[in-house]
C-alpha cells in the first residue's frame, strides 16, 4: 500500500499548490484595501513648458492661438481669449495643426527641379535667390517685367501688400489673387450698390433675423468662426432667440441647426430676393427714410426706370414661385417676417459666385444686399456694418523706374478689367491666358495650388509647360509644386512671421503669426526671401525693400497700431473693440460706409439701388454687346440687380443634375489641411464616411437611378468623369448632388494623395464674363452605375 | 468633494468636431488609418455623429441632427459594474476612469455601456514619425497605474476621463501654491475650444455652479435616460 | 459601507472566492476518493 | 501485487479490444487533426506577439465574435455527459449506463476548449492572473470563471472516479500493451482491488455527486449567459437567456452523444454493446428538446414583438431580415423543422438519419450562439444609425476556431485507444460474484467462509 500513500501525499501538496499562489496575490491586495479606488497614479509633465500666442492659417478666419510649447515642440493649440474672432475656441482644422507643423511630408528644403526627368536636386538658399534675381532682371533689361506673374491665394494682412509692392517695383501689375474662387461675387455686389469693394460685416450678435442666401455660415463661409460666435450668442447668449432661415438646395449643418430650410433651385437666389423687394415694396415695410433720402434709383426719374417699378413688374411673387421653386406664400411670408423683425440681415456667401450661383451671381449678391437698404439695415445696430482696418504706416513710395512704369501700363494677363470688365482678379482666368499664349516668363506661386483648386484646375499642368520657369513657396509638394522649376518651401505658419486683418466684426484688428518653435527644416519666410531678391537685384527694386528680414516690415508697418511690438508679440492680438455706426448722410458716412471705393462715379453716400458703376459700364451697350457678358436683359434692368437664368454647362436631358462642391469644416478650403491625417478621419462625419469622397444624393433620386446607398457611382459632366461611392442624404434637392472639396489629391503627401476625387475636375473651367469669377455651380452633371 | 459634470447646449452645438481634436490632441488617441477606421477602429474618445430622428420625415420636411457624445460618466455606470479587474471605476469626484494597467482586454465593459464610448486597441498606437513629436507629455501613473493620456499598450480599453490629468494638475497647483482648489480652475480640453461655446463644466454638487443650474432647465435631457444609468453629461434640446 | 458593497467592490475578493471555492472542492474530492478507495479496508487486517 | 476481482461482463473482449492497438488509420486521423491543431496554435501565436486583436475581424461596437460564440458552444457541448450520466442516473434511467462514460468524454475534452477560447479573445491573456489578485465578484466574469474552472474539476473527478475499476481492468487484462502504458493503468487505478465495499462506495459517491452536478450544470450555463444578460444590452438583458442557453446547451450536448455513439459503433464494431435502442431513447429526448427550443424562440421573440421597444425591434430585425436574416432562419431549418421531422419519421432504428439530424442541430446550435452574440452588438442603443456594426471574421478567426475543434475530436479519439469507452462495471451483469466464481485471491474468503478451498481453487 506504499504507494497509495505517496499519491495521496502527491494530490494534497497538488491541492494546496494550486490555490495558495493565487489566493495569496488576492489576500495581499484585500490587506492593501481600496487598491482599485484610490490609485496611487500622480501626474507628471514636460519639464520647460511656455505659452506662445499666434495666429491660425488653415482658413481665412485667422483665429487667434495660444500655442503649448513643452520642452521645445509644438504640442496643442488653443484658441486665444483675446482674440474677438474665436474668443478662446478653435476648430478642428485649428486642433490639428501640429499634424501640419510636424508632418512627414514636409518639403526641407529648397530644390530645383528637371522638367524632362522630373526629378528634384536640393539646392543653396543663395542659389535660389540668385537664380531668381538673375532671372527678374533679365526680364527687366528685355523691357518685359509684366511677364512675371504672381499667383497668391487667401494671402492677408502685410503680405499681400507686400507682394504686390514688389511686384509693381519689378514692373508687373500681375499680381493675381484667388478671390474669383470665392469672395469676389459678394465683395462685387456690395461695391455695385453700397460702393465698398468689401464683404459686408454683419452684426449678428443684435439682429432679430438672418436670411442666408447659401452663406454656408456654420461650416465655411468666408470666416465660418466668426459667423459661429455670432450664430451661438444670437441663439442663446441673449434673452430674445434670433430667426435663421437659410436658402440653400443642401441643408446642411447650418439649414440643419436653422428654424427653417428653404431648399431653392440652384442659381435662382436673385429671383427670389427680387421677388421677397416685391413683397417689401408693395406692402409698403421699405425704411422710407432710407430709400427715399440715402439711396440712389429707387423711384422712375425721368427716363430712367426705378427698383421700384423694375421689381413690381417683373417679380411678383407667383412668377418668381415659377423660377425658384419656392411658393409664392413663402416667399410673402419669410419677406414679410424679414421687413417687420428688424433689425434683419440678408447675408451674402463669401464663396464661388454664389454658392447656389454660378454665372450671375453678382447680380444675386447686389439683389441680396439690397435686401438690407430696403429694410434700412445698413450700417445699423443687427444690421450690415463696413470692415474698418487697422492704420497701416504707408509704404516708401516707389522709386520711378522707367522699366517698371512701363510693365505697369500693360493689361493684366487675367483679363481682369479688360476682358472681364468688372473683374479685379480672375485666379483661374490665368492658365487660359497662357494657353492663349499669353507671355509668361516667370510665374510665382505664392499660397497657391491652381492645379488643384480651380475648376479644371488640370489646364494649369498644360499652362505651366509653356511657362519657362515658375517658382512655388508651398511647404509640401502639391499638384502645382509637382511642376514647378523652383520650389522653395516657406516654414508651416508655426514657424514663421505674419500678420492678419480681423475681419467680420467691423471693427479694426490685427492678429500676429510668429515661430512658436525654430524652424524644423531649411525653410524660408517667402518674405524674407523676396528681401534678399530684392537685395540682390539691386537697383530701385533694392531702394524699395530697406528691410533686413519680414519681421522688420511688419515691425514698420503696424507702428501706428497703438500697441507696442512686445506687447503685441505676447498677446499675439491687437484691436479697437467696438464699432461706431456711421449716422446716415454724416461725413463719416460718406467717407467710409458708402461709396467709398467708387471708381467711376461720385463717391455722393448714396446707396445704389440702380447701379451707377455698372450704367457706366454697360449703359451704351446694345444687346448684342451684352450678350457675350451673358447679360440678357437691356436697358435699366441691365443695371439692376436681376435674374438671368443661369446658362447651365450640360444639356439638362443628358445631364439631369446640378453638382455643387461643398467645403467642409474639417478638411476647410486649404490644400496642406488635406495631408492632415486627422482631419482626412473625420472629414466625411455628416454621412458616416471616412478618408475619401462620397456623393450625396436625395433618396428619390437615387430610387429613380436604381441606386442604393453606398453604391459606386459615376459622375459624369461634359468636362470630365469620375468615380465615387453615393451615399443618399434627406436634406437635398432632388435635382442637385454634392462632392466634398479637397479631397481627391494627386499629390501633397502621402495622407491627401489618391483620398476620393476631386470634384473640381467635373467643373464648366469657363469664368463669368462680366466678372471674371470661377463658376463653381453652374455644371450639369449625369451619374450612373 | 466636487461631482464633476458636463452640459453641453445641442442649440449652441454646430457640429464642428473641435471638441473631438482637441480630445485627440490632448489625450494622444492615435490617427486610424483608412482601412481601420473603415472598419469602425477609430478612436475618438468625443465623438461627433448624426443622431437618427425616430421616423424623421421626408424631403423637403426633413431636418438632419447632430450630436457630440462625450462618456456620460454616469451615477450608475453599467462598464463599471461587470468589470472582473477594477480596472476601470469611478473616482470620489465622480469621474469613471480607465487603468491601462490593470485592464485584460476582456471587452465586457465594451459591450455593457449602452453609448459604446468605451475604445479599444486592437493594436498598439503609432504615429509616423515626426508626427510622435506633439504627443501631449502629461501623464499619469504609478506602480501598476496607467491613465489619462499616457500612451496605451496594446489590447487594453480606453475611454473619455474629462481630462483627468487636467483636473490632477491644477490640484497640484493649488496645493502648490497652499491654497484651496476651485472648480473653476479646470476643464476639459473639448469644453475649453467649444467653437460654439456650447459646453459648460463644472461641479454639479455646487448649486450655484452653472452647470447645477443649466441641469435644472426645461430644455435638460440626459441620453437614454431609460436606461437608467443617470449620467453626468448632460444636454440642453435644440430650439 | 455595508458587507454586501465591501463584497462586491474590494479588489481581490473575487480572486479568493474562487480560489477558495475551488481549493475546498479539491479536498473534498480528494477525500472522497480515498474514503472510496478504502472501502472495507479494516477487513483487511 | 494482487490483481483485482472484476465484475463479470460478457462484452469485456468487444470494448477492450480498441486499446489493444493503434491503427495505421488513427495515426493519419490524429496527424491531420494535429495538422489543424498546430495551424491554430501558429495563427494564435501571430495574434498574441505580432498583431493583436486587430488580426481579428472584430471592431467597434461589434466587440466580441467567433471566440465568444465558441466559448458558449464549447461549454454547451459539454452539457452532454453530465446530463446523461448524472441527471439520467438521478432519474434511474439504467439504459443510459453504456453510453455514460462516451457522454462524459465529451464534456471532459471540450470544456477546455472552452477556457480556452476566453484567453484567446482576452485582450491581454498576459494579464490572466489579475482576475485572481483584483477579481471583483460583482462581475460576471467571476462568476463564469468559479463555475466553469469548478464544473471542469468536478467532471474531471466525476469521470475518474466512475473509470477507476475500469482502469483496474485495463491494468489485470491487458497485459500485452507497452510497459509505459501499464505502467499509466497502474498508476491511475490507485491500486483499486474491487472489493465490493470499494464498489458500495463508489456507486454511492457517483449518486452523491450526481446530485451537486446537476445543479452546476444549470449554474454553469447560467452564469455564462449572464456574461450578456447582465448588461443591458437589446437582446441580451431578458431573463430568459439563462434558461435558454441552457437548454440549448442540453440540446447541442445529446446531439454531440448521438454523433459520436454512432462513429464508435461504427468504428470499433460495438453494434452489441451500443445497441439501437439506445438511439431511439435519445431520439425520444432529442424531439422533447426540439419542442423546448421552439417553446423558448416563440417565448423570447414574441415578448420582444409585443414590447416593441425601438432598441430591441432593431436587434430582431437584423435576425429575422437584416444582415443576419439568412443565418437566422438556416437556423431554424437545421435546428428545428428539419431534425423534428427526422426524429419524428425517419429517426426511429435508423442511426443516418439520426447522425444526420443531430450534426445539423450542432451546427445550427453553433449558429444559435452567433445569431444570440453579434446582431445585438451591432445596434447598439445609442449609435446604431452611424456605426451599424459589421463583422467579417477574418482567417485567423476561422482558423484558430477550427483548430478548437479539431482539437476536441483528436483528445477524444485517442482517449478511446488507450480506455474503455464504455463502462464495463456499471454494465455488467451484477457487481455481485456468483457461488461458482473463482474468488480472486484475499479478503473474499471471510465473506463466503471457504478460506481455504477458495485458496487451492484460486491457483
Amino acid at each position: 500500500m506504499s504507494r497509495n500513500i505517496s499519491r495521496r501525499d502527491f494530490l494534497k501538496m497538488g491541492g494546496l499548490a494550486a490555490g495558495s499562489a493565487a489566493a495569496l496575490g488576492a489576500l495581499k491586495n484585500v490587506m492593501s484595501a481600496q487598491a482599485a479606488t484610490e490609485s496611487a497614479g500622480s501626474v507628471t509633465t514636460a519639464a520647460d513648458q511656455k505659452i506662445v500666442a499666434s495666429t491660425c492659417h488653415l482658413c481665412s478666419a485667422g483665429c487667434g492661438i495660444l500655442v503649448r510649447v513643452a520642452n521645445g515642440k509644438a504640442v496643442k493649440l488653443e484658441g486665444n481669449p483675446m482674440h474677438p474672432i474665436n474668443q478662446g475656441s478653435l476648430c478642428p482644422k485649428g486642433q490639428a495643426a501640429p499634424e501640419l507643423l510636424y508632418n512627414p511630408d514636409r518639403l526641407t528644403g529648397p530644390m530645383k527641379r528637371d522638367r524632362a526627368t522630373g526629378a528634384t536636386t536640393p539646392i543653396t538658399w543663395d542659389e535660389a535667390i540668385k537664380t531668381v534675381s538673375q532671372k527678374l532682371n533679365d526680364l527687366r533689361k528685355a523691357g518685359h517685367p509684366e511677364q512675371i506673374v504672381m499667383m497668391h491665394g487667401d494671402t492677408r494682412g502685410q503680405m499681400r501688400s507686400f507682394l504686390t509692392r514688389f511686384m509693381e517695383a519689378v514692373g508687373s501689375p500681375n499680381t493675381v489673387s484667388h478671390e474669383s474662387l470665392n469672395v469676389a461675387a459678394a465683395k462685387l455686389g456690395n461695391y455695385l450698390t453700397q460702393g465698398v469693394y468689401d464683404l459686408p460685416a454683419y452684426d449678428i450678435e443684435k439682429t432679430n433675423y438672418i436670411l442666408s442666401f447659401g452663406a454656408n455660415f456654420l461650416e465655411a463661409g468666408s470666416n465660418p468662426q466668426r459667423t459661429i460666435s455670432g450664430y451661438t450668442y444670437l441663439r442663446r447668449g441673449r434673452a430674445t432667440r434670433g430667426k435663421v432661415v437659410v436658402i440653400d438646395p443642401r441643408q446642411g449643418i447650418h439649414g440643419a441647426k436653422a428654424d427653417e430650410w428653404i431648399p431653392i433651385k440652384p442659381g435662382t437666389d436673385a429671383a427670389l430676393a427680387l421677388g421677397m423687394a416685391n413683397v417689401i415694396i408693395k406692402s409698403g415695410l421699405v425704411d422710407a427714410d432710407f430709400v427715399k433720402n440715402y439711396s440712389f434709383g429707387f423711384d422712375n426719374d425721368g427716363k430712367r426706370k426705378g427698383f421700384k417699378d423694375f421689381v413690381l413688374e417683373n417679380y411678383d411673387p407667383a412668377k418668381v414661385e415659377q423660377i425658384t421653386g419656392v411658393p409664392a406664400t413663402t416667399i410673402a411670408r419669410l419677406a414679410g417676417e424679414f421687413a417687420s423683425n428688424k433689425p434683419a440681415i440678408a447675408m451674402l456667401p463669401g464663396k464661388g459666385g454664389l454658392l447656389n450661383g454660378g454665372f450671375g451671381g453678382v447680380y444675386a449678391a447686389m439683389a441680396v444686399h439690397i435686401l438690407n437698404a430696403l429694410v434700412g439695415s445698413v450700417e445699423k445696430p443687427g444690421g450690415t456694418m463696413t470692415q474698418r482696418y487697422m492704420p497701416c504706416v504707408e509704404y516708401p513710395k516707389l522709386p520711378s523706374d522707367s522699366a517698371a512704369s512701363k510693365g505697369l501700363k500693360t493689361e493684366r494677363i487675367d483679363g481682369a478689367g479688360t476682358k472681364f470688365p468688372l473683374g479685379r482678379n480672375a485666379y483661374q482666368a490665368v492658365a487660359d491666358s497662357i494657353l492663349a499664349g499669353a507671355p509668361v516668363e516667370t510665374l510665382f506661386l505664392y499660397d497657391a495650388n491652381p492645379a488643384f483648386e480651380t475648376p479644371g484646375g488640370k489646364r494649369f499642368a498644360d499652362a505651366f509647360k509653356m511657362v519657362p520657369f515658375v517658382v512655388s513657396f508651398s511647404s509640401f509638394m502639391d499638384e502645382s509644386a509637382e511642376l514647378a522649376d523652383l520650389i522653395l518651401p516657406e516654414p508651416t505658419f508655426l514657424e514663421r512671421w505674419g500678420d492678419d486683418h480681423i475681419e467680420g466684426l467691423g471693427y479694426p484688428g490685427v492678429s500676429l503669426y510668429q515661430p512658436v518653435i525654430e524652424p524644423l527644416y531649411d525653410t524660408m519666410n517667402t518674405g524674407d526671401f523676396f528681401l534678399k531678391v530684392a537685395e540682390t537685384m539691386g537697383g530701385t527694386v533694392a531702394k524699395a525693400f530697406a528691410w533686413k528680414s519680414y519681421e522688420e516690415v511688419l515691425q514698420f508697418r503696424l507702428k501706428d497700431i497703438g500697441a507696442d511690438w512686445k506687447t503685441f508679440t505676447e498677446l499675439g492680438v491687437w484691436f479697437q473693440p467696438g464699432y461706431r455706426f456711421a449716422k446716415r448722410g454724416s461725413a463719416h458716412w460718406i467717407e467710409e460706409v458708402v461709396g467709398k471705393d467708387r471708381m467711376n462715379t461720385p463717391r455722393d453716400g448714396y446707396f445704389d439701388l440702380y447701379s451707377r458703376e455698372l450704367n457706366c459700364l454697360l449703359g451704351k451697350k446694345k444687346k448684342a454687346e451684352l450678350a457675350p457678358l451673358g447679360i440678357t436683359m437691356t436697358g435699366d434692368g441691365a443695371n439692376m440687380p436681376h435674374y438671368e437664368a443661369t446658362a447651365f454647362a450640360g444639356d439638362e436631358t443628358e445631364f439631369p443634375l446640378t453638382l455643387n462642391v461643398i467645403t467642409l469644416m474639417s478638411l476647410g478650403p486649404k490644400s496642406e489641411a488635406a495631408n492632415m491625417p486627422t482631419l482626412q478621419e473625420i472629414s466625411g462625419m455628416t454621412v458616416g464616411e471616412t478618408w475619401g469622397s462620397w456623393l450625396e444624393m436625395n433618396p428619390e433620386t437615387a430610387t429613380s437611378l436604381g441606386l442604393k446607398d453606398k453604391d459606386t457611382v459615376s459622375v459624369e459632366s461634359a468636362f470630365g468623369k469620375i468615380q465615387t461611392k453615393v451615399r443618399l442624404v434627406k436634406a437635398l434637392r432632388p435635382d442637385v448632388v454634392n462632392l466634398p472639396f479637397n479631397l481627391g489629391h494627386t499629390a501633397g503627401g502621402r495622407f491627401a494623395k489618391n483620398r476620393g476625387v476631386n470634384g473640381l475636375e467635373l467643373l464648366n473651367p469657363a469664368s463669368e464674363p462680366l466678372t471674371g469669377l470661377a463658376a463653381f455651380t453652374n455644371t450639369r452633371v449625369k451619374v450612373d452605375r | 468633494m466636487s461631482k464633476w459634470s458636463m452640459v453641453i447646449d445641442l442649440d449652441k452645438c454646430v457640429a464642428c468636431q473641435a471638441c473631438s481634436i482637441a480630445c485627440r490632441f490632448e489625450n494622444n488617441t492615435p490617427v486610424a488609418a483608412p482601412d481601420q477606421s473603415e472598419m469602425g477602429r477609430a478612436i475618438r474618445w468625443n465623438d461627433v455623429f448624426p443622431l437618427p430622428v425616430e421616423g424623421e420625415g421626408e424631403y423637403p420636411n426633413t431636418k438632419e441632427r447632430y450630436i457630440t457624445r462625450p462618456c456620460m460618466h454616469c451615477e450608475n455606470p453599467p462598464c463599471i459594474k461587470v468589470c472582473p479587474v477594477g480596472a476601470t471605476y469611478q473616482d470620489e469626484e465622480g469621474i469613471v476612469r480607465q487603468n491601462y494597467a490593470r485592464c485584460i482586454g476582456c471587452r465586457l465593459c465594451t459591450v455593457g455601456c449602452p453609448y459604446t464610448v468605451r475604445y479599444f486597441n486592437w493594436s498598439a498606437p503609432e504615429w509616423v514619425s515626426p508626427l510622435s513629436e506633439h504627443l501631449n507629455p502629461d501623464r499619469v501613473e504609478g506602480s501598476g497605474v496607467l491613465e489619462g493620456p499616457s500612451i496605451r499598450p496594446r489590447g487594453v480599453v480606453e475611454k473619455c476621463t474629462y481630462c483627468i490629468h487636467r483636473l490632477k494638475k491644477a490640484h497640484e497647483q493649488a496645493d502648490a501654491e497652499g491654497r484651496e482648489f476651485r472648480a473653476d480652475e479646470y476643464v476639459p480640453a473639448c469644453v475649453q475650444t467649444c467653437t460654439g461655446k456650447a459646453r459648460f463644466f463644472g461641479d454639479l454638487d455646487d448649486p450655484t455652479s452653472t452647470v447645477a443650474q443649466l441641469s435644472q432647465k426645461r430644455r435638460a435631457f440626459r441620453l437614454l435616460e431609460e436606461a437608467g444609468t443617470n449620467p453626468k453629461t448632460i444636454y440642453l434640446q435644440e430650439g | 459601507m455595508s458587507i454586501g458593497y465591501l463584497f462586491v467592490n474590494t479588489p481581490g475578493i473575487g480572486g479568493i472566492v474562487a480560489t477558495v471555492v475551488i481549493g475546498t472542492a479539491a479536498v473534498i474530492y480528494f477525500l472522497l476518493t480515498r474514503w472510496i478507495i478504502n472501502g472495507d479496508k479494516k477487513e483487511e487486517e | 501485487m494482487n490483481k483485482a476481482w472484476h465484475p463479470k461482463n460478457e462484452r469485456e473482449e468487444i470494448v477492450l479490444s480498441p486499446i489493444h492497438a493503434v491503427t495505421n488509420n488513427d495515426l493519419w486521423l490524429w496527424g491531420i487533426l494535429a495538422a489543424i491543431l498546430l495551424a491554430g496554435l501558429v495563427s494564435w501565436g501571430i495574434q498574441f506577439f505580432v498583431t493583436g486583436l486587430s488580426a481579428t475581424g472584430l471592431n467597434r461596437p461589434v466587440y466580441w465574435g467567433l471566440y465568444i460564440t465558441n466559448f458558449v458552444f464549447f461549454i454547451g457541448l459539454a452539457h452532454s455527459g453530465t446530463f446523461i450520466s448524472a441527471i439520467l442516473r438521478l432519474a434511474g434511467q439504467g439504459w443510459r449506463k453504456p453510453l455514460t462514460r462516451a457522454a462524459e468524454a465529451i464534456t471532459l475534452f471540450s470544456l477546455p476548449f472552452g477556457v480556452t477560447s476566453i484567453l484567446i479573445d482576452m485582450g491581454r491573456p498576459d494579464r490572466v492572473l489579475n482576475i485572481f489578485i483584483y477579481g471583483r465578484f460583482q462581475s460576471p466574469l467571476l462568476w463564469d470563471i468559479t463555475a466553469v474552472s469548478l464544473y471542469l474539476f468536478s467532471s474531471v473527478v466525476f469521470f475518474y472516479l466512475s473509470l477507476l475499476p475500469d482502469i483496474a481492468l485495463c491494468r489485470d487484462r491487458l497485459t500485452e500493451v507497452p510497459a509505459w502504458q501499464h505502467r499509466m493503468y497502474e498508476i491511475l487505478s490507485l491500486g483499486w482491488t474491487g472489493r465490493n465495499g470499494q464498489f458500495e462506495r463508489l456507486e454511492k459517491a457517483l449518486d452523491g455527486m450526481a446530485i451537486f452536478m446537476t445543479m452546476l450544470v444549470i449554474t454553469v450555463h447560467t452564469v455564462v449567459s449572464w456574461v450578456f444578460g447582465m448588461t443591458i444590452q437589446p437582446g441580451w438583458h431578458t431573463a430568459l437567456i439563462g434558461p435558454f442557453f441552457l437548454l440549448g446547451a442540453i440540446f447541442s450536448g445529446t446531439s454531440a452523444v448521438v454523433i459520436v455513439l454512432a462513429i464508435l459503433r461504427k468504428a470499433y464494431h460495438m453494434e452489441n454493446v451500443l445497441p439501437v435502442s439506445l438511439f431511439n431513447s435519445l431520439r425520444k429526448l432529442l424531439i422533447t428538446f426540439t419542442l423546448g427550443w421552439l417553446y423558448m424562440m416563440i417565448a423570447e421573440n414574441l415578448t420582444t414583438s409585443y414590447g416593441n421597444l425601438p432598441e430591441e425591434m432593431r436587434v430582431l430585425g437584423q435576425k429575422t431580415g437584416g444582415d443576419f436574416a439568412i443565418m437566422f432562419w438556416a437556423m431554424w431549418i437545421l435546428v428545428f423543422f428539419v431534425p423534428l421531422l427526422i426524429f419524428i419519421f425517419k429517426g426511429k432504428d435508423n442511426i443516418p438519419w439520426m447522425v444526420g439530424a443531430t450534426v445539423m442541430v450542432n451546427i445550427g446550435m453553433w449558429m444559435e450562439r452567433f445569431i444570440v452574440i453579434v446582431p445585438t452588438e451591432t445596434r447598439p442603443r445609442l449609435l446604431y444609425e452611424l456605426t451599424k456594426g459589421v463583422y467579417r471574421p477574418t482567417l485567423i478567426e476561422w482558423v484558430i476556431t477550427a483548430s478548437l475543434f479539431s482539437g476536441l475530436i483528436l483528445l477524444y479519439s485517442m482517449f478511446t485507444r488507450f480506455f474503455p469507452i464504455v463502462p464495463l462495471w456499471e454494465t455488467a451483469d451484477s457487481l455481485e460474484p456468483e457461488e461458482n466464481e473463482k474468488p480472486v485471491i484475499g479478503f473474499r474468503q471471510h465473506k463466503f467462509g471457504a478460506t481455504s478451498s477458495a485458496m487451492l481453487k484460486g491457483k
